[in-house]
């Protein structure tokens, strides 16, 4: 990377974000209709008629809008957690991707959120789930672990939409430099008046690793909490002592796998090639097969001590998973994707094989939607009394708006690389060196 | 552009401003009533009990409007060449009870007794205003004048002002069980 | 930053914009809402507080006591009415949905005439006057045309005063044409109880204090003569008694709710219960355990019948009758009784004959405690065999058919095409609420109050051992402009003049009602019972209580039955089934759904949704089979499949239960209403078109278990919705039990 | 130390408690003798008609959405023709440590004074947590305007109770002992300055049932119906505690507590059926 110059780098990420290409509107309102029709209007028929238009139904309360919340907070995990300790570890290679790995972060919590409210009953009332003094004496229930979710996800969403914003003061000053008219003022704005000083530098730096430290724990503990959702009720199926390293560590697994796809797509759209080069997907394609040995061993766990239990409730359960079509299919094509498929990473020629990567981080992220699927909607419809079981599907409106999610997330992303530096120039500098000096020597 | 924007913005500002004024503090204004009926006269000048004509108060949830049969007892010969009297025969005669408007509504989920409140002494001015100064029913305080503020909000937190301190005046204490939710609605 | 005229647009801008917010909001206001006060205030009524009118349930023939709760004027609630003899308080579901009959969209509005072709349902609204106007002037005609005789009154079997103004009515109109017909009857019964104990209305079967209940196929938890009642009986025999817990033996091939309750299920092959019970008797005879001194004649009877040849036939082990047999003997009391499905074979009458001798047999549990207890007799129920009635109607007897609250179209079997023999009929008259499948055929319909609307009383057949009467009144106003019964043929009587004035002297049925009890009270105020002085303490009593009522059980007489007179109707093989067991291989067994009975009920969206005890089946018909025979037919639950007799064919999705003889498919019979209200209209099939048209003539009564069909999967659409997701228990100790063993020691 | 970890145990044990009453002005509670109960279903329209739970008609029934508050379930054991089969109405338990209760957010299901399960429909959001975390699978959800949806079709909507709001599309709602009927025995109670006697309140379904298999009352009475069915001493209040179990004080053998295991400490005590060739009192 050394025979890349400063200026291109710059040039490079703020070419990015002025120059933009049909093909971008074109994706762009591609976007904005695809919201719109497979998001939008299928959620306002679905607020104007109620959650009836959904698939689910009694006892299957939870269904796809859960499953989406869990598998976005989850691909959340990656790119914060990821950026933050392989900041710690002071890791070089981080430097190009983290920028887009933690944006990725902060919407895909925002996508899990607009999840949170679609799937409510009275999503008009949202405010209420938030404490706030009035005048009827209605507080809200820090018993509920839906509670620590309100809370663990909003402060989730703000440490690391601050982290995101840290890091790109300085490049949000370098554009800020470089270009002219409405962005100049928006960017002088967002910059906060960053001049490059060495108090500056060292102000930043020093908040950065606090933040960076805060933020371990912090998503390790998100995603614990998002598991309690489902593991402090007595369900057989859910209620798992192991689901909160499990849930954290799907998380940053299909993090990982979206980081991987993200990437892979976001190099060839905004042909930054030599940037993100076969030695990341080199790193991250071993960190894949670590996250994939763990999941699998988790799973193993899960099922395995669930089996031994020996009691019906657990037993029905995972031979409803299992061994019951249609579950039983995607279960063990979640096992393919998630336990077999990512082992092929183990030989170097297909870790950095963009092609493989691709298909198998999409793979990876496939398994992740059907372990979260499975987890809610194999152990709600077997529940303790038997005369109630009833299969849970999704409704077409369900569907629609998991696609949206998609869609909204892309729309976000669109945007973010169009309004955003999003790749660190000062960072990727640092990873070129010091061209200018090493030639004096 | 940038001027619209704030043409725009003031606009949709003093809009909900001004919706949310005559919600909260305009609605249920007065309404004319098919009869000009005045309380005044009824329960100041002649000194009427409101339990006299509101005979369910303490027997029911609900207070209960007079019959026209329990019109007619006094108006036979009180005040016959009255016109507003005149209305209330000829609705006897008709054989049709008075569609009344209904000024103090209470939503469906909300359980509210008449007689829980009768029977804890709490005068029906409390709520209900001074209606002995009313010409006609209202809801709102006036003002030289000017209809304001109305007596009574019917919102939750100002029943739960009364069953938590107010109700002291009363039952000395607050009211039992009065701040569980089930205790008014349904 | 503003400058002065930017700050008076904004101020401008601003006051438009707050007042556009006021001017919405005033628009968007509420209508207000009216306050209607009382014109004059009832006595007794506030307003927001409940009143409550005893009355008697009218959702079948049983008669329970109830109980209105009616708030300004509407009706809330049906309860049972607690001091009740007959319902204990306690009512059944479709008691409870009595709301729904009377409140039910579908109700006739107001009086209507034919205007379109019969059957088309073309009708035009009229007023009363009109419409009795036209009834009365045919009537007039037809009398003085001297075809009095053609007028034909076919009502349900009704009891109590109206069925007293309607014979009235007819007999001053020299008609003898007032016939009764209902599909679920007791005819059958009554006839076989007039053969063994010499009376002809049904007993007391006192279900609460017997120790040992030997039931053929009668489900009475669910629709058996009194459903309520014996279910108060069944809980008083099995925990009312401490110490004590009766047991049930029950006899069927399909194990209905009773049979989910009884302690053993014997799953005999449909149509040999009879012989069952004969050798059983036998067996009791035999084993020394009737003591009479016709023994030997009784022996010789029944010699036929030892249970090693009868266990071929019934397909129940011999050791097993023996045992039943001994058991029933041991065990005193004991009662023995036979139900529906027993009846409705073709030889209804024998099966029930040869039951109810067990009773006799075993000890004479007749007229005891626990046994039992018969009631007075009756008049002779005009019943009526509907084919007798469409003969008629063929041959041009019946020149006005006057039909009320019965719905022959529906509820005949499908051979026998009431809907055709009625076109022969000049002019048909419906008193109905509901426009259903025979209405519609009418020519003049004048809706009718329902049982929440009306006066009228009921005598309880069978009571609980001494006499109930039981007063009907109105508990709320009428909600549309309909009239009472009573009331059309007082009207009638006015129009018509003449003898009917004398006859039917009264303004209305109300009035008639009173008049008739304040008879009753003069004939009987002697009475010990009657504690009242005069009529209107009696009466207000009367409307407070909600009846009369002895409150003395009666000790019944004990009863002889001669040998020689019994024998000619005991059954002498299995009942006779339509349709060779080659081609039709299976029993067809119809029960009447426990909601909607004989199919009254499925205009009830209550009864609808409320899941089939056995199955959870709702909103549908179903099929039950099997599940071992089906899996070997290649039928899975849900399939729809064609079940054709040699008469007709339905269509229906299976339901597998484990319940069901492999030999036998059931289905229940209420659904498959072609005109029945929104509710009713085009769901299920009705299975009453595979019947043959088979009747006991002596009775009157159809048999509903008389033919074999034969099944063939289809891949139609339709749709099985249970409510139950899985019937397996998996070990979860959710319904836990303890054994009767067990339970003694404990209880010790 | 030790004192200082004796507290935080308790501190431990209390959190998770959902209940704010330490004791509970009434302790409403039902006992069902599943040896009387026939599985008829009268109870389920009674308390159809008495809480105006709407009906959905076959499509939403086909989907498992019949918004009745209480249920018979069926089980059956055996295979043609040693058959049984069993009945057992389950409704609300009104769980003295509820799941749902913890589960709530908003707080919009809690145990009032009167040991009641109450759902507060104007606060319900309709996050489905109650109703997930419900092991008994009671609670019933308003997926429509069922209104809007014809459910009252005119007139039926003239039978609806007065005293029952008509719940609102997107609210939990469940079983609730008939509050209603509670609250005016309680008003009548208070007019007459006494306490609410035993079998003064008696919930629609507990009324109707023909075989009298339900019994309703307060379970702090020892000489109330429901304490001497279930064979209970005065305040058993041992029965809120963890872990524990209905047998240790029941005097009635046949008395146990649907799912007892799972802790929720239901408030609804069955009597086991008296039933041949199956039992389960060994695996008390």
């Amino acid at each position: 990377m050394s025979n890349i110059s400063y200026r291109e780098v710059n040039d490079d990420v703020v070419r990015t974000m002025t120059e933009t290409g049909r093909s971008y509107y074109i994706a762009l309102s591609l976007c904005l209709v695809g919201i719109v029709i497979t998001f939008g209007l299928p959620w306002v028929y679905q607020i104007y008629t109620g959650q009836g238009v959904t698939g689910l139904h009694s006892p299957a309360y939870w269904g796809v809008y859960l499953t989406n919340f869990v598998f976005w907070i989850g691909i959340s995990h990656s790119g914060t957690l990821l950026s933050a300790i392989l900041f710690i570890t002071q890791t070089p290679w981080r430097r190009s991707i983290y920028r887009s790995a933690e944006a990725m972060t902060f919407f895909s919590v925002v996508t899990a959120a607009t999840m949170v409210f679609v799937h409510m009953g009275r999503p008009w009332n949202w405010y209420w789930t938030f404490p706030y003094p009035n005048q009827r004496e209605l507080w809200t229930n820090f018993k509920s672990p839906l509670m620590f979710d309100v809370f663990a996800i909003g402060t989730y969403a703000t440490a690391s939409f601050i982290f995101l914003y840290f890091g790109s003061i300085p490049d949000l000053a370098a554009v800020r430099d470089r270009v002219a008219g409405w962005r100049k003022s928006l960017y002088g704005a967002l910059a906060l008046g960053w001049r490059g000083t060495d108090r500056e530098w060292d102000l930043l730096q020093k908040a950065y690793t606090f933040f960076a430290v805060f933020i371990i724990p912090l998503a390790v503990s998100v995603h614990s909490i998002v598991s309690w959702d489902f593991a402090s009720s007595k369900i057989p199926g859910l209620n798992k002592t192991i689901f909160a390293p499990y849930f954290v560590i799907g998380a940053i697994y299909s993090g990982s796998a979206g980081i991987v796809t993200l990437m892979i797509l976001l190099r060839k759209a905004i042909k930054f090639e030599k940037y993100i080069t076969h030695v990341h997907f080199d790193k991250l394609g071993i960190l894949l097969v670590v996250m994939s040995l763990l999941w699998t061993y988790v799973n193993i766990t899960e099922v395995f001590t669930g089996w031994y239990t020996g009691t019906s409730y657990e037993l029905e359960s995972l031979s409803y998973r299992m061994f019951t079509t249609p579950f039983a299919y995607l279960f063990w094509l979640m096992i393919a994707c998630n336990t077999f498929f990512p082992l092929l990473f183990v030989f170097r020629k297909v870790r950095v094989s963009i092609v493989a990567a691709l298909l198998i981080s999409i793979g990876i992220n496939i398994g992740m939607w059907i372990e979260r699927y499975l987890i809610i909607s194999t152990s709600l419809p077997r529940k303790f009394l038997p005369n109630m079981w009833r299969d849970y599907f999704p409704s077409w409106v369900e569907i629609s708006l998991t696609v949206g999610t998609f869609l909204f997330f892309t729309l976000l992303f669109l945007l973010f690389v169009k309004l955003w530096p999003s790749f660190s120039i000062y960072e990727i500098k640092e990873d070129i060196g010091i061209p200018m000096e090493k030639k004096g020597h | 552009m940038k001027r619209f924007l704030l043409y725009l913005t003031v606009a949709i500002i003093t809009f909900t401003i001004g919706y949310n004024i005559n919600l909260i503090y305009f609605s249920d204004r007065a309404p004319e009533q098919p009869i000009n009926f005045s309380h005044k006269v009824h329960a100041a000048d002649n000194s009427i009990p409101c339990l006299y004509c509101h005979i369910y108060a303490d027997k029911s949830t609900i207070s209960g409007v007079p019959s026209v049969q329990k019109c007619m007892g006094c108006h036979k010969i009180i005040k016959t060449d009255s016109p507003e009297i005149q209305k209330v025969v000829s609705y006897w005669e008709k054989k049709e009870p008075i569609p009344w408007i209904k000024v103090y509504n209470l939503p469906d989920y909300v359980y509210f007794s008449h007689k829980r409140h009768v029977k804890a002494s709490v005068p029906c001015q409390r709520c209900h205003g001074d209606v002995a100064k009313m010409d006609r029913i209202t809801r709102q305080t006036v003002i030289f004048g000017v209809p304001f503020l109305r007596v009574s909000p019917l919102k939750m937190g100002w029943c739960l002002d009364c069953h938590k301190n107010g109700a002291k005046e009363f039952i000395g204490g607050p009211v039992r069980n009065g701040t569980d939710c089930w205790t008014c609605h349904k | 930053m503003l400058n002065r005229r930017d700050f008076l647009r904004v101020v401008g801008i601003g006051s438009a914009g707050a007042a556009a917010g006021f001017a919405l909001a005033e628009l968007n206001a509420p209508n207000p809402a009216r306050l209607i006060p009382y014109l004059i205030p009832p006595e007794d009524i506030i307003p927001g507080v409940a009143n409550w009118y005893a009355s008697v349930c009218r959702q079948c023939g049983a008669g329970c006591g109830i109980v209105v709760k009616v708030m300004e004027g509407r009706a809330k609630k049906i309860e049972g009415n607690p001091i009740h003899p007959i319902s204990k308080g306690g009512l059944c579901a479709r008691g409870q949905a009595g709301l729904q009959v009377l409140y039910n969209p579908g109700r006739i509005k107001n009086p209507l005439r034919r205007i379109g072709e019969r059957g088309k349902g073309e009708f035009q609204e009229i007023t009363w006057e009109e419409g009795l106007t036209i009834l009365s002037k045919n009537l007039k005609e037809l009398r003085d045309r001297g075809e009095g005789d053609g007028l034909y009154l076919l009502t349900s079997p009704i009891s109590g005063h109206l069925k007293l103004l309607l014979k009235n009515f007819m007999n001053a109109y020299g008609s003898s044409k007032y016939f009764a017909y209902e599909l679920i009857n007791y005819e059958n019964l009554r006839f076989a109880n007039n053969i063994t104990f010499g009376q002809n209305s049904l007993p007391h079967y006192d279900i609460e204090n017997t120790n040992l209940l030997l039931s053929f196929g009668a489900d009475f938890l669910t629709t058996w003569i009194s459903p309520v009642n014996y279910s108060y009986a069944y809980g008083h025999m099995r925990q009312g008694r401490p110490g004590l817990r009766g047991k049930v033996i029950q006899v069927e091939p399909r194990l209905s709710l009773t049979g989910a309750n009884a302690d053993e299920w014997v799953a005999v092959k449909p149509g040999t219960e009879g012989l069952l019970a004969l050798a059983i008797a036998y067996e009791i005879v035999e084993g020394g355990y009737y003591k009479g001194e016709d023994r030997g004649k009784w022996l010789a009877a029944l010699e036929r019948f030892t249970p090693r040849d009868v266990a071929k036939v019934t397909e129940v082990a011999e050791e097993r009758i023996i045992g039943i047999a001994r058991e029933f003997s041991k065990t005193k009391p004991s009662l023995a009784i036979g139900g529906e499905n027993v009846s409705s074979y073709e030889n209804g009458v024998s099966n029930l004959v040869a039951i109810n001798i067990l009773n006799y047999l075993a000890g004479n549990n007749i007229g005891i405690s626990g046994g039992i207890i018969p009631n007075r007799d009756i008049e002779k129920s005009s019943f009526i065999p509907v084919n007798s009635l469409m003969q008629d109607a063929s041959k041009g007897k019946i020149k006005t058919l006057i039909l009320y609250d019965t719905n022959p179209v529906f509820t005949t079997p499908g051979a026998v095409k009431v809907e055709g023999q009625l076109k022969n009929i000049p002019l048909i008259v419906s008193l109905s609420s509901f426009m259903d499948e025979t209405t519609l055929l009418s020519d003049l319909i004048l809706p009718t109050h329902t049982y929440l609307e009306d006066w009228g009383d009921n005598f309880t057949e069978p009571s609980v051992g001494y006499p109930v009467a039981t007063i009907m009144q109105p508990a709320v106003n009428p909600v549309f402009n309909t009239k009472s019964v009573g009331d059309i043929f007082i009207h009638l009587a006015r129009n018509l003049a003449g003898v009917f004035q004398k006859e039917i002297p009264w303004t209305d049925f109300g009035a008639y009602l009173q008049a008739s009890w304040k008879m009753v009270y003069n004939k009987h105020k002697d009475m010990k019972e009657i504690r009242e002085t005069t009529f209107e303490e009696f009466w207000n009593n009367l409307l407070s209580k909600g009846g009369w009522w002895k409150e003395e059980s009666q000790a019944g007489k004990k009863v002889y039955i001669s040998v020689n007179k019994i024998t000619p109707y005991l059954p002498k093989g299995p009942a006779s089934f339509d349709g060779d067991d080659k081609d039709y291989p299976f029993y067809l067994t119809l029960y009447p759904h426990s909601s909607y009975m004989d199919g009254r009920g499925a205009n009830l969206p209550w009864l609808q949704e409320l899941p089939d005890a056995m199955t959870s089946v709702v909103w549908g018909t179903w099929i039950e089979m099997n599940p071992e025979r089906a899996t070997t037919m290649g039928i899975k639950e849900g399939d729809v499949i064609e079940v054709e007799s040699p008469f007709g064919k339905i269509y229906a999705p299976v339901c597998l239960y484990a319940g069901q003889r492999p030999d036998t498919i059931s289905i229940p019979i209420g659904q498959g209403h072609k005109f029945y209200g929104k509710y009713a209209e085009g769901r299920g099939a009705n299975p009453l078109d595979l019947l043959p048209f088979k009747v006991d003539e002596r009775t009157g009564a159809v048999s509903h278990n008389s033919t074999k069909v034969k099944i063939t999967k289809t891949n139609s659409p339709g749709r099985l919705v249970k409510m139950a997701g899985w019937t397996k228990e998996l070990g979860r100790d959710i319904v836990q039990t303890i054994t009767p063993e067990e339970f003694q020691v404990k209880e010790g | 130390m030790a004192g200082f970890l004796d507290r935080l145990l308790e501190r431990f044990k209390i959190y998770r408690e959902p209940g704010y009453y330490k004791r509970y002005d009434y302790w409403w509670a039902m006992v069902v003798d599943l040896d009387r109960c026939t599985g008829c279903g009268a109870c389920v329209t009674a308390c159809q008609a008495e809480n105006n739970t709407p009906v959905v008609g076959e499509e939403e029934s086909g989907k498992g959405r019949v918004l009745n508050w209480m249920r018979i379930e069926r089980y059956v054991e055996g295979e043609y023709p040693d058959v049984k089969v069993k009945f057992i109405p389950v409704f609300c338990a009104h769980c003295d440590k509820a799941p749902c209760e913890v589960a709530c957010p908003v707080y919009a299901t809690y145990h009032n004074q009167d040991g009641l399960n109450v759902q507060v429909y104007n606060r319900c959001v309709g996050t489905f947590t109650c109703a997930t975390y419900c092991p008994y699978d009671v609670r019933r959800f308003n997926w429509f305007t069922y209104k809007d949806k014809g459910s009252f079709e005119s007139p039926l909507d003239e039978q609806l109770n007065p005293d029952v709001t008509v719940r609102t599309m997107g609210v939990m709602e469940k079983c609730t002992f008939c509050i209603q009927r509670i609250v005016a025995a309680k008003d009548r109670a208070k007019d007459e300055n006494r306490k609410v006697r035993d079998g003064e309140v008696i919930p629609a379904c507990v009324q109707s049932c023909p075989s009298k298999a339900l019994t309703f009352g307060d379970l702090n009475d020892p000489n109330s119906q429901v304490s001497k069915l279930a064979g209970l001493p005065a305040e058993p209040y041992y029965l809120r505690e963890s872990g524990s179990k209905l047998a240790k004080i029941s005097k009635n053998p046949r008395a146990y507590r649907l799912l007892e295991d799972l802790n929720a400490a239901p408030t609804i005590i069955y009597l086991k059926r008296v039933m041949k060739g199956s039992s389960t009192i060994g695996h008390e």
